[in-house]
C-alpha cells in the first residue's frame, strides 16, 4: 500500500497536479489560457469516449447490464447519503445540502482518467466498457439532488424571492445536451462503430498524447484547486471532513458493488473512484441556475479543493487496495 | 446628423446567466444586444462554472420604458440571488428608431 | 482634476469591417481609437467570415465635430449594407486637449 | 460503390462531422474555442503544405506543368459556370449571383484533405504536388466572380448607395497574403527547400497527429454547417438543388480533366473534389467587403451546410469512383 | 425603479499594469471593478509585455468624490509614463448605495 | 562553417521562423492567437524543464556546480557589460541603458532550445543539466541591470515625477514566481522525481511533438519580430551595431568559460548561445514596471528584432563552431 501510495505521488500526472498548487500558492501568474482549457477537455473526453467505443465493440451486452445497473443504483445512492448526512450532521440548510449534493452525487471525468491510468499501470486495467459508466453516472445524481433542493425549499419557505423556478425539462436538457455528454457519448458512438481498423489512424494523436495532455490539464487543475484553498477557512471544519470520508465510503459501497456485480479488479477500483468523486464541471452551473440560494463557495471548495486532491492523491490507490484485497477472495 | 437619445442598459453578471439574461431582454422588447466576458469582482465575491471569475457584460439600446421595466425585473428576480450590477445611461444613437 | 467634455463615439458592426472602420476613424481625424471583440444580435441577423456571428466593437474619443462626421459617413456608406449601430455620448476626459 | 460510401460514412472524420451536427440540432453548448479553431486550421494548412513541399521535392516539373494549366482552366470555368447558371435558371441578381459564384469557384481546403485522405485509404494515393494545385485554385475564381459582380451590379444600378468601390490590388492582395495562402506556399516552400531529411523531425507532429486533428476540426465543421440548416428553408429548393448537382457537374468536368493530362486515379478523383467543392473561409469575408449588396444567408449556407456536407459523405466517392472507371480504360 | 447617479470611471492602460490600477481602484475607496482586454492605438504607440499591443480596459461605478481622486492619482502618477486615457461618464445605477 | 550554416538556413525552424517574417512583411493576417500563443509556450517550457529534470536525475552534483557558477557569473557580467557599453559608446541615458541591459542580461528561452536542437543536429548534444543553467541565468541580470537604473535615474533626477518606486521585493517575486520560471523550475523538480520510468508515458507527447511545436512557434516569433522591423530606424544605426556585437562578445565569453569549466562542446555552444540572447519574456514587462522612463522601443526592437533573428540564423552555428574549435584543442 505504501509503495503504490510512493508510486502514485511520484507520477508525473500527481506532481504536475501539485506544481499547479504551489504555482497559485506562490502567486505566481501561471495558467492555462480559458479556451486552451476547454480544448484539452474537449480531447480528453473525446479520447476517452472514442476509447471506450473502441473496446465496447468486443465487448458482449451481457456483460455490460449488471455493472450498467450497479452504476445508476449509485447514482441514487450517493446523492441521498450526501444530502442526508450533511443535513442531518452538518445541519446546512436545504438548499445548501442539496447543492452539495447534487455534486457528490455526480461524478468528476478527470479522476475516473486518473483511477483508469492507475489501474492500468498496476497491470489491472478496468473494463472497456467503464467510459459507458461514466456516461450513466453523470446526470442521474444531479437531477436527484436538484429535485431534493427544489422541493425542500420550497417547503422551507426559502424561496420566497427566489426567480421563476427553472422547468425540469430545461434542466435535464442542460445536462444531456452539456458538452461532456455528448463528447462522450458521441465518442463512445464513433469508437463502436469504427472499431479498430477505423480508430488505427487516428490512434497516434487520441491515445499517444493522452497522459501528456492530461498531465497539462492537471497542472491548470492544480491552479484552480489552490485557487479554492483560500475558502477552506470559510467552509468550516465539518465540510473538510466530509470532503474526505464521505468519498471514502461512497468508494468502499462502489467497490463492493462491483465485485459483486463480477467487475475485475481494476473495474471495480475504477468504479469505486468514480462513486467517491465530484463533480466540478457539469454541477456547478446547473445548481447555480436552479438553487441560487445554496453558496456555490461550499460546493466549489468542498468538490474541488478537498475532494479531488483527495482523491487524486490517496483515494484511488486506497479504492484499489480494496479492490484487490476483495478480489483475493477478501 | 439627426440622433435619437435612447438608454444604454448595461448589466454585468455571472456567465451563467447569459442566456437567461437575453432572453429577459428579448421577452421585454429590445430589439438587439452586444455581449462579451470580462472579469470583476464586487460585493459577492461569488463565481460559479467551469471558468471560475468570469462575468458577462451585456448592453442593449432600448426605449427609456424597457430599460427601466428590465431594472424592475432584474432588481426583483436576479439581485437577491446573484453576483449582478446594472445600470443605465443616455445615448444619442443614429436611426433610432431601429431600437424602439 | 480638471476635465474637458468630449464626444464617445462606439461603434458595433461586422468584424469584417474592422480594419476599413479604424481607417475611417483616423482620417476622420481622431486622435485613437480601442476595440475589441464581441457578439450581439440586431435586426439584420447577418454574419459574415469564417468566426460567425462575430461583431468588433470600437470606441473613440473625439471632438463634437469629428464624431458627427463620422456618423454621418457611416449612416451613407456602411448602414445601407452592413450590421452596424452608431451611438454618441458625453465623456469626461482628463488632459482633454489631447484628444482633438 | 456501394461499400466505398459505407466506408466513408464509417471512418471517424465523417462521424465526427456528424456528431458536430448532432451536438448542434439538440442545442448542446459544444463548441470549439475561436481560438482553438483559428489554431487548428493553421496546423492543418501548414502540415498540407510541409507534406506537398517534401514530395515536390521529387517530382519532375514537367510533370507539373499541365496538371497546373488544367487547374487554372478550373478556376475560370466554375465560377462562370457557377454565375450563369444562378442567373439564368435561379433568377438570383447580379450581386448574389456573384458572391455564390466566388465561393464555387474557390476551393475547400478540409474538402481537399478529406479527398487526399479517402484516396490514400483506398490505396491510391494523389500526386505530390496535389497542394500546389491547391494554392493555384484558391484565388482565381474569387476574383473573376467579384469582378462580374461589380461590373454587373454598377450596370444594373443596384449599387446606388452602395460605398465607394474598393480598389481591385487590394482585394487581391487580401487574398493572396490570406492566412491560407501565406500557411500553404510558405509550407510548400519550407518542405521543398528541408526536403525529406529535414522533415524527418517534425514528421511526428505534422504528419503523425494530421488525422486526429482533422477530426477535432471536423466535429467543430459539423456544428457550423449545422447553425446554418435553420437557413435551408429561407435559401429556398433552388440553391439547395444547385448546391448538390453542381459540384457534381464541376467535379465530374474536373475528375476528366485530371484523367485527361495524365493524372492517377487518386489524383483525378482528388482534383474532381477540389473542383466540386466550395470555399467556406477565403469567399466570405472577400465577397462581404466587396459586394456588400449580396445576401451572405445565400452563400454561407450553400457553401457550408449543403456542398460541404454532400461532397464529404457522398461526393468524394462519386468523384473517385468515376476516376477510377475512367482509368480502368472508361 | 428608483436609482442613483454615480460616476462611472473608465481606464484604458497597458495591460502590464493590471494588477496595480485594480489595487489603486481598491485602496482609493472603490467598491468592485470590471476589466477585460482590448486592443488600440493612440499618442504613445507604446506596447511592452509578451503580448504587443494588449491593453486593458477598466471600469468602476464609484462616487464623485472618489472618482476624482482617482483620475487625479493617475494623471500625477501614471500618465507621465505609460501609455493610458481615463474618463469619467454619469450613470443611473440601481441600488446605489451598494458602491459608495 | 558555411555549410553548417547553409543546414541552419534549410531546417524547418528557422525557415518558419523566415515565413513569419515574409507574412507580416507582406501584411497577411497570418498570426496565432494569443492565447494559443501562450499555450505553445507553456508546453515548450514544461517540456524542457522536463527532459532536463530527467537528465539530471541522471547526473552527479559534481558534475554541475562549476558550470553553475560559471552561468551565475555570467549572470553578472552580461548586464554590466551590456550597460557600460550603451552608455559609454551609445550615450543611452541611464533608464534607457538599464532597460536595455536588463534584456540583454538576461535569456530567451527559445534561443536555448534551438541552440540545443542545433547541437543534437550536429551530433554534440549538450549536457543534461543545460535547463538548470537555464533557470539561474533568467533572473539576475534583470535585478542588477533594474538595481542600476533605479540608483542612477534617481541620482540624475530623472525620476522627479517617477510613480513611487515598487519594492524590491515584489520585483523578486514576479521574476521567480513568473509563468517561465515555475514552468522550468516545476519541470525539472518533476522529471528528476519521475525519472526515466515515470517520463516514459508522457514522452510521446513531451518529446516526440517538441519540434514540431517549436516550428509553429517560431512561425509566430517571426511575425512578431517582424513587426518591430519598422522601428529599426527609430532605434538607430548604434543599437542595431550592439544588438549584433554585443551578443559575439557574450557568446564568445561564455563559450571559453564554459570549455574552461570543462563542458563538451555542445554544453559550450548552448552556454554561449543563452548568455549571447536577450530576453523577450521576462524582461519587458519587469522594466516597464520599474523603469518606466525606459523607452520599450529600444529594448524590444533590439532583442526580438536583431538579435534573436541573429542568433537563430547566425550566432548559434558560429557559437558552436568557436566552441568546437576550442574543444578540438584550439
Ligand atoms: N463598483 C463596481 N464597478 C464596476 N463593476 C462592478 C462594481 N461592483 C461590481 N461590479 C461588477 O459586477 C460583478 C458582480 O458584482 P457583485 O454583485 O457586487 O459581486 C463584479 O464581478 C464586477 O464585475
Ligand atoms: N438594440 C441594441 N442594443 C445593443 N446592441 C445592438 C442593438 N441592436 C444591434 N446591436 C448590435 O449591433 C449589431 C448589428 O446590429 P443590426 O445592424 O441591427 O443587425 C448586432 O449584432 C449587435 O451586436
Ligand atoms: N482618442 C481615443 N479614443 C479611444 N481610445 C483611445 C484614444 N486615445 C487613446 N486610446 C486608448 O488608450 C491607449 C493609450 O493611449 P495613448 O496613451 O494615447 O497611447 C490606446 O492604446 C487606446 O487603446
Ligand atoms: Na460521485
Ligand atoms: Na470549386
Ligand atoms: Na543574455
Amino acid at each position: 500500500m505504501f509503495n503504490t501510495l510512493q508510486q502514485n505521488f511520484c507520477s508525473p500526472l500527481t506532481l504536475a497536479f501539485g506544481l499547479g498548487i504551489v504555482a497559485k500558492l506562490i502567486r505566481s501568474d501561471l495558467a492555462l489560457p480559458r479556451d486552451a482549457y476547454s480544448t484539452l477537455s474537449i480531447y480528453l473526453l473525446l479520447a476517452l469516449g472514442l476509447k471506450g467505443g473502441v473496446e465496447l465493440s468486443h465487448a458482449a451486452l451481457s456483460e455490460v447490464w449488471a455493472p450498467a445497473l450497479a452504476t445508476l443504483a449509485l447514482g441514487v445512492i450517493t446523492p441521498l447519503t450526501s444530502y442526508a448526512v450533511l443535513r442531518k450532521f452538518g445541519r446546512f440548510d436545504a438548499a445548501d445540502a442539496a447543492g452539495i449534493a447534487a455534486h457528490y452525487g455526480s461524478v468528476s471525468a478527470v479522476t475516473f482518467i486518473a483511477a483508469q491510468q492507475f489501474a492500468l499501470s498496476q497491470g489491472m486495467p478496468a473494463e472497456g466498457y467503464m467510459s459507458t459508466l461514466l456516461t450513466l453516472l453523470e446526470s442521474p445524481g444531479i437531477h436527484i439532488a436538484l429535485l431534493i433542493g427544489a422541493l425542500q425549499s420550497s417547503r422551507d419557505r426559502l424561496a420566497v424571492d427566489a426567480p421563476a423556478p427553472r422547468p425540469t425539462a430545461e434542466v435535464v436538457h442542460e445536462i444531456l445536451a452539456s458538452r461532456s455528454m455528448v463528447l462522450l457519448v458521441g465518442g463512445l458512438v464513433i469508437g463502436y462503430l469504427t472499431g479498430p481498423t477505423g480508430y488505427e489512424p487516428v490512434k497516434p494523436f487520441f491515445e499517444g498524447l493522452f497522459k501528456g495532455v492530461l498531465t497539462i490539464f492537471l497542472l491548470e487543475m492544480g491552479v484552480m484547486a489552490a485557487a479554492r484553498l483560500g475558502d477552506l477557512r470559510a467552509v468550516g471544519v465539518f465540510l473538510i471532513g466530509f470532503g474526505i470520508l464521505m468519498p471514502i465510503f461512497h468508494g468502499a459501497l462502489a467497490v463492493m458493488l462491483g465485485h459483486a456485480v463480477g467487475m475485475s479488479v481494476g473495474g471495480s477500483a475504477v468504479l469505486g473512484a468514480m462513486a467517491a468523486s465530484a463533480s466540478y464541471i457539469a454541477a456547478p452551473p446547473a445548481v447555480r441556475m436552479t438553487l441560487p440560494q445554496a453558496n456555490p463557495t461550499y460546493y466549489l471548495t468542498a468538490s474541488l479543493a478537498i475532494t479531488f486532491p483527495f482523491n487524486l492523491l490517496a483515494g484511488i490507490p486506497l479504492y484499489f487496495a480494496f479492490a484487490r484485497w476483495l478480489g483475493s477472495g477478501g | 446628423m439627426h440622433t435619437t437619445v435612447l438608454s444604454l442598459l448595461t448589466i454585468i453578471a455571472e456567465a451563467v446567466l447569459k442566456e437567461r439574461l437575453i432572453a429577459e431582454l428579448m421577452q421585454a422588447g429590445a430589439t438587439g444586444y452586444t455581449v462579451w466576458d470580462v472579469e470583476g469582482d464586487g460585493s459577492r465575491r461569488l463565481r460559479s462554472g467551469d471558468a471560475p471569475g468570469e462575468n458577462i457584460r451585456l448592453e442593449t439600446i432600448t426605449s427609456f420604458e424597457v430599460a427601466d421595466k428590465l431594472l424592475e425585473k432584474l432588481a426583483h428576480n436576479y439581485f437577491p440571488h446573484y453576483a449582478m450590477i446594472a445600470y443605465t445611461s443616455d445615448v444619442h444613437v443614429v436611426r433610432g428608431d431601429k431600437y424602439v
